[in-house]
């Protein structure tokens, strides 16, 4: 038996790290985006260097389906420490593609090998012992392109744009990637049953990570200063901000930058910084992981109550403690709306894919700046690191940044006394000032210590508790202001609707459907921020039963939903994955078809 | 020795600067420290210092942490903006707001507990990154506002004000600051207003990361006498490298050193720091010499003040890092936002 | 009009801090306290060194209702700063004391003044400069001796007790107490018709202090190593560890101390001590407030995933940020429960007085050996710091502490394949072994990141999945250990109930007697710890309506009901105080008639 | 310079210690780091520094960071317990986890990220302690788990894989740890056994905080010829102190350098370091010189290895807390509580 299929299979990779393959999947996943099919590479690499077994999953689509799907139609399996459990994913009648430079035997009648005895050719053809390990992953992406009837072209251009300015590189690399393709087209012609054919699916569509995607909104959105400290999922958007801001932030003339990028010494000193620079009036921002938010729970704190804006990204992984660092998991939610001692609440934005991620990059910076205080982005791993077939980003040139309340040098001139945390305009967002922008007015001492309106030191309680008041008032308005949840249904139909946000939502939308053809008819919002606004409170209290999908495992979501709606709980459902892997469809319709049956899951939670 | 040799013609409150400004206008909120608190003496020597030099005290930002010390950004210029931030994390506070506008001058303030404690990963790092500051350690060898506990500047041989022994030997701040970066550095006594009001002075006018370590004795918590940080001790130990005159920019130089006795460190912006020798050791540009000054008198028991190291020449952050000379938090999105056509480019790069 | 009373009333003091009033205004308390009433002195003081205003309030309470109450009946007003807003605190009726040295006209008909020329007596008495400014304080409370009707003896012999070794000083301390005793003979004889008659209801009390209390408890339960930073308000609770060691766990003959007590550089450094010290099997501790546990956030969640008992003292002040750290809250709840990034839960006790800091300060040690995990104690400031009239300890020599799960090495030897993280027992909890045990077996590697059974690292994300679903069924265990709530009643015969906890207990005791003479009948239950265990499942359950009390803006300790429990939220009402005082019975009545008879509450929350 | 000699007898496998024990038994878990990482060279130095010293394996805790360089804890001494901890808090677990039982030997192993950037602070606090462990920092001067990001030990003149400029100054963490109280300090590269072996026998065998710095290439992200913490750049500018070797108590001192031109470091065991002198500026017992020479020789571009400083007498915080020698963690009930008579003694000295 043989699978048989057009532009819609798994295909996954296994390698062993730090040998070049994660870019040639990369290479290959890019080829089929090009040839029109959206496509979902996911690289699932161990926290080390070099040496040991890591995988690269790749949907390819043409529906748009880009979620994760369990059972693998085609194997590069080419680290045989990993071979049988390898194989094992493999669904019957799938492909394996290994190294047959070393024969093997892999038991399983049900499945249609394809060997081809790479190191052997690679050691034919090169001479150079790095280029020998190297090239064998161009070898595989030539037979790929080979068996799947893919236009090799499409390889040989990106083989190109990789090597501009390196043009030696060039021929022993399509040299590479012949191998593979020629010895295909000699041994393997016809013989697989999946293919990809050229489609336009892609048109509008652009391949990127939302770890690229939010650094490149931070420079849009008007960051000047980043300061980080490298930790993994989060390093590559602080990286991606910076290798923006040095193309496109360089004044003209002088050279020098019009942005500062600092690598911290940890976690506290780039909280610190950030808000310095906020307080000064700058677009600051930092980029971690969990354990950075806890480390930087101190200083959020200061910012939450000396208002003063800040905005974090927090690309999750794998928790609790250093867990899985390689691994996604949505299981920061809690401890980033809640950050810090005492009463303290904190806007979160949960962007769903690399478009949303530049978007609220953007819009993170704004909220910050108009509420005075910390805008938690929560991505995670597997949005955060991976490629995803997302939209194009968008620019209107008549865009302002929106600074908040902030009074100048003339504003200030027309003020009789000013008071840095005054209520003027009954919205809980007081007006501030920048130093040095008046010589007489305007200066205030900015404290983590109770404090007055006038923004003086208070030890009286009551005092203080108007100014925590006021806090509650502001995150009130706070509501009406971050992104509205995104509803699946132009109006509810159905007693029960599924929540869910972030990453999640390329799963969602094919799980979606796959009901629909199960005639279950499901309502679905997708929740974008917190504080919950009035539409979220609408559609939970207008379904009487409530799936709330989330990556972790204490249903984070569903505690932050019950404590600041006053929800009864026995309507709201959790459907759980946090395996580090990205929860698929199916994961979901078993879940909530389980749940209406009244049987039990067939996937465990 | 220099000290208690009082200033010679007293000046008036009301005496006005260059800005036609009258110390008053330097002043801060009435302190809450404790009556012969070092730390508000130090805030004396600031208005003083900031007076002299004719500061716009609204392009001056204060930052500190928590303490005693940390509080007394509140008792001097109050026309600046403050920030007292959480507990030793003062410099990476600096740090950002420098970023975001290099044209302001940064005077942070700290404590021996919130420097040399909780927070001496951020201030060895600010020192390495060279930040354009000046930062200020008042130095009292106790955390004075949680009640008397050894800091970790306090030294070996000192007792609690209820006889404790200190069981661990001192955080000499200024050796390493010299060994990060820091490229002014001196020390000093609160009590001292002769020789720390140039030094203030100077340090303010330094480009670069200017480290100022003042021993400034807690009254109600490490004044007795078995403490190596009380008026009395520092008096009798303090080990004067140099008579500090500062003389600003476009002035004349005019000291009354005999000549010959004299080092002249000229700063940046053309200011000179003119200093009479009065040890032999000295020489305020040798960087492994200073340390070594620094050890030895340690050693013996001595505490060395004055100017003991200063390179002007050396670069701040803000070059390090060839951040444009707009500041920052002044730049719009004209000047910031790529637009919409790179945009496209982008987008097509990623297809 | 003159307030008349025995026995029943509340007195304020108003100094300037760092004058020494604060001994002299805890003897007056303690000579009260000795006369046999029960009292309750708390310490209103600022967070600064010298010369700020401080306040001292002593509720004398014969029945033992010893929360706070507003409204004065006498003031010693010893402050001029201060003089106006603490004259208006004063019931119409009530007695104001001043230093008439400078004589001042306080513009009120209604209240009784009693003038004594303190300074000038003083002055006259004593050449000392600082013991003319001291002893002002004493002399006062000699005053108050006489016109209370006090036995003068008592106050004789505190002063004894206080300088037994500088016998010198016993002389010119009774001399000042005399000054103002004869002061008042002479001028105020039957003047006042408060009046303070010996009694026996201080038999089997102690006047004592959380913290000093909770310190002792620690070295009760065995602990060894307790490793702090400093602040307020825990400073005390590791001094007064410090204090009795020094006393009671000195080796004779060596000199030796069986115990190490370090000043860390901070409080991360400080929880990593207490990590380090518990994973080698020594009992250890940390003592910190709000800015500490969020420092001590990334660590705790450590200790959580890789299973470390660890005890942490949280002694709550006013939050968020630096916050108010001279006042009370109950506003860490949340932050302590979950403290940490990813799917994190922690056990929390919650003690009311003294004496349930000294059981519960053993009761920690012996939940983090057998649960191995944190146990987080949270006091606040007025339980910590204020001294309270509590019940004796009590310590029985059968006693033995459960150091849970370790293997010795002839456990070791009786076992194939030691399983660090094997839940042998079906109760989520593992072996441990110390280092050291055994040559050859039992080592294992501790690690925050993901490993399986067997201590070893892995990425499989199911295999973490399983250790994360083990801890899940360790807190379940948890919560059949941790204390049982307690109830005021023995059977629930309200619809209505009260849920309060922790230092609120002292005002809970006379709102319940208050609202049983309204005839409001309401059932009531502490909580004494987290996770929740049955009976307080239950007492929620039998209630239709639930008033949740809590020194805190959000709820918190309803927000985790809700979140744990999944309740139905209309039916949790919360009661709230968050001006950084002790909340009054007054409040909660108020609050629970106004709700109840649907008008608006008198106090503001 | 005194590498690249290889040992000239080749000792086998399975050549057996006074244990009984051979090399195998002191490994630990396949290593994954990448090959060539010097890290992994460190460990097997450490197993051969452990094998010829007879240490028993159960008896010492490996604590680390997190990082490469922290990983390898788990690649040797299989029989001992580990304890990999959070990003830069090492010195806090291994403090905590000494006091409660003094009797066992502490090993911890770091970074250069792990304890110049977010640990530094424990650092610092765990030498001036005087902590008795010995602490490693595999410095190759780059953030290697994280994919190659500067340290802060990466020095300014070298340059990324990529091309970037390393834009701050190296902090050089052996003159710190001399000055903040560390009592044995030594620096070695991980390429030189000959050097590495005996320097980690005589760190073991000492009583106090003993300090090794090893300069340990990163092969995939600093190993390039911009860098200058690579094979190449340390064998070419590695200037060595002396040449090392460790002598075990009870044992007759056996060196084959010529009479005179040898320092003999007696630790407080009575094993004995021997060095034979290189360097004329040689003296390990001079704390200032130490440090000047550090520094001199990082002025000079020269990488100065061996015993940089050794104080055999010192104290370690056991002695320092007069903590009894009954480790804590053995106590029970009956040395610890103090009973319910005590109790009601308390209980009257509270009415
Ligand atoms: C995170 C945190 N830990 C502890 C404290 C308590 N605290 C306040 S000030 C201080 C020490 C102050 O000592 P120092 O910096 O020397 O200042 P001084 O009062 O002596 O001038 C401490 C520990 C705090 N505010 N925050
Ligand atoms: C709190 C925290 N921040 C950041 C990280 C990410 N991180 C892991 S290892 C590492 C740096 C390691 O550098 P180094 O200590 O020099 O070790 P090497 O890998 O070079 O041996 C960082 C930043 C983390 N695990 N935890
Ligand atoms: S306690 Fe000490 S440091 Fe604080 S104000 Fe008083 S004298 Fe100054
Ligand atoms: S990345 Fe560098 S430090 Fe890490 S294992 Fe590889 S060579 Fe060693
Ligand atoms: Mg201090
Ligand atoms: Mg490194």
């Amino acid at each position: 038996m043989k699978i048989k299929s057009v532009n819609d299979f798994v295909i996954k990779f296994a390698n062993v790290n730090g040998s070049g393959s994660a870019s040639a999947n990369q290479m290959f996943a890019k080829g089929v985006f090009r040839s029109g099919i959206p496509v979902s590479p996911k690289n699932i690499f161990p926290s080390n260097i070099q040496g040991l077994p890591t995988w690269f999953e790749v949907r390819v689509n043409e529906k748009g389906y880009l979620g994760r799907r369990e059972g693998i139609d085609l194997f590069v399996a080419m680290n045989p420490q990993s071979y049988q459990k390898d194989v094992e994913e493999l669904k019957a009648g799938g492909y394996l593609i290994y190294d047959s430079s070393w024969k093997r035997d892999f038991g399983r009648e049900d499945i249609n090998i394809l060997e081809i005895p790479l190191t052997k050719l690679c050691v034919q053809e090169f001479t150079n012992p790095k280029q020998r390990l190297l090239f064998k992953n161009l070898g595989y992406v030539g037979l790929l392109a080979s068996i799947l009837e893919m236009d090799k072209d499409i390889y040989i251009s990106l083989i190109e744009e990789q090597f501009k300015g390196k043009e030696k590189l060039i021929e022993p690399n399509v040299k590479a990637l012949n191998i593979g393709y020629n010895y295909a087209e000699e041994n393997f012609k016809d013989y697989c049953d999946i293919k990809v054919n050229k489609s336009n699916k892609t048109d509008g569509l652009i391949l990127t990570s939302g770890n690229d995607a939010a650094g490149l909104g931070c420079v849009y959105g008007g960051a000047t200063v980043c300061a980080w400290y490298p930790i993994t999922p989060s390093t590559s958007l602080a990286e991606s901000y910076s290798k923006y801001s040095e193309k496109m932030r360089v004044e003209i003339g002088t050279e020098k930058n019009k942005f500062a990028f600092i690598q911290a010494e940890d976690e506290l000193a780039a909280m610190g910084m950030t808000i310095g620079a906020n307080w000064n009036g700058a677009r600051a921002f930092t980029a971690t992981s969990g354990p950075g938010v806890s480390l930087m729970s101190e200083f959020i704190g200061l910012a939450y109550f000396a208002e003063v804006p800040t905005v974090l990204f927090n690309v999750q992984r794998g928790g609790p403690s250093t867990g899985m660092p390689t691994r996604t998991q949505q299981s920061d939610i809690l401890c980033s709306a809640y950050a810090s001692h005492g009463d303290t609440k904190h806007i979160l934005l949960i962007p769903s894919d690399p478009k949303e991620c530049f978007d609220f990059a953007v819009e993170a910076f704004d909220l910050a700046d108009r509420l005075q205080t910390p805008v938690i982005v929560l991505l995670d791993l597997d949005l955060g690191m991976n490629d995803w077939s997302t939209k194009e980003f968008e620019w209107d040139d008549n865009n302002q940044y929106d600074r908040g309340k902030v009074l100048s040098k003339e504003d200030l001139d027309g003020i009789e006394k000013f008071g840095r945390y005054l209520d003027v305009d009954g919205d809980g967002i007081p007006y501030r000032t920048y130093p040095g922008t008046h010589p007489e007015k305007g200066a205030y001492f900015t404290r983590g210590t109770s404090h007055d309106e006038y923004a003086g030191y208070t030890e009286d309680g009551v005092k203080n508790a108007e100014m925590l008041t006021r806090l509650v008032k502001k995150f009130q308005t706070a509501s009406s202001l971050v992104p509205s949840p995104v509803f699946n249904q132009e109006k509810n139909t159905s007693s029960m609707g599924i929540i869910y946000f972030g990453s999640t939502d390329c799963s969602m939308q094919e799980a979606l459907d796959v009901l629909d053809e199960q005639n279950i008819n499901i309502d679905a919002m997708r929740i974008r921020a917190f504080p919950f606004n009035l539409e979220v409170w609408e559609f939970i209290e207008d379904h009487d039963l409530l799936f709330i999908v989330e990556q972790n495992r204490d249903g984070q979501m569903r505690t932050l939903i019950m404590a600041e709606g006053g929800i009864i709980p026995d309507k709201l459902v959790s459907i759980l994955c946090f395996d580090g892997q990205p929860i698929t469809a199916e994961h979901i319709t078993n879940k909530i078809n389980a749940h209406i049956s009244g049987k039990p899951a067939l996937v465990a939670s | 020795m220099t000290y208690i040799v009082k200033p010679k013609n007293h000046h008036p409150l009301l005496e006005k600067n260059e800005l036609g400004l009258t110390r008053r206008d330097y002043e801060g909120a009435v302190s809450t420290l404790c009556a012969g608190c070092g730390h508000d003496s130090i805030s004396s020597a600031i208005v003083e210092a900031c007076f002299q030099l004719s500061i716009e005290s609204y392009k001056v930002a204060k930052l500190s942490g928590i303490g005693c010390s940390s509080k007394a950004p509140a008792y001097f210029l109050n026309q600046s903006h403050g920030f007292n931030s959480v507990h030793g994390r003062m410099p990476s506070i600096a740090t950002g707001a420098a970023m975001a506008n290099h044209e302001l001058l940064y005077l942070g303030i700290s404590g021996d507990g919130d420097s040399a404690s909780i927070g001496i990963g951020q201030f060895i790092h600010c020192a390495r990154r060279q930040l354009n500051m000046t930062y200020i350690v008042e130095n009292n060898g106790t955390y004075g506002l949680t009640k008397g506990q050894f800091s970790a500047t306090n030294d070996l041989e000192s007792k609690s004000k209820y006889g404790d022994d200190n069981l661990f030997p001192s955080i000499d701040l200024p050796s390493m600051a010299i060994q990060l970066g820091a490229s002014f550095v001196a020390r000093s006594f609160s009590g001292d207003k002769e020789q720390l009001v140039p030094l203030l002075k100077a340090a303010l006018s330094h480009k670069g990361f200017s480290f100022l370590d003042i021993i400034s004795p807690c009254v109600t918590f490490n004044n007795h006498n078995t403490s190596t940080k009380s008026y009395d001790y520092i008096r009798e130990h303090n080990d004067a490298l140099s008579r500090p005159d500062f003389v600003p920019s476009g002035k004349e130089i005019l000291t009354d050193y005999p000549k010959g006795s004299t080092v002249d460190v000229p700063l940046h912006d053309g200011s000179l720091l003119s200093l009479e020798k009065i040890s032999e050791n000295y020489d305020p540009a040798d960087k492994i010499k200073a340390i070594q000054n620094i050890q030895e008198s340690q050693r013996d028991g001595k505490v060395l003040t004055g100017l003991l190291y200063a390179d002007p020449e050396a670069k701040d952050l803000k070059e390090i890092l060839n951040v444009s000379d707009k500041p920052l938090n002044e730049m719009d999105l004209n000047d910031l936002c790529p637009g919409s056509e790179k945009l496209k480019d982008i987008n097509s790069g990623l297809k």
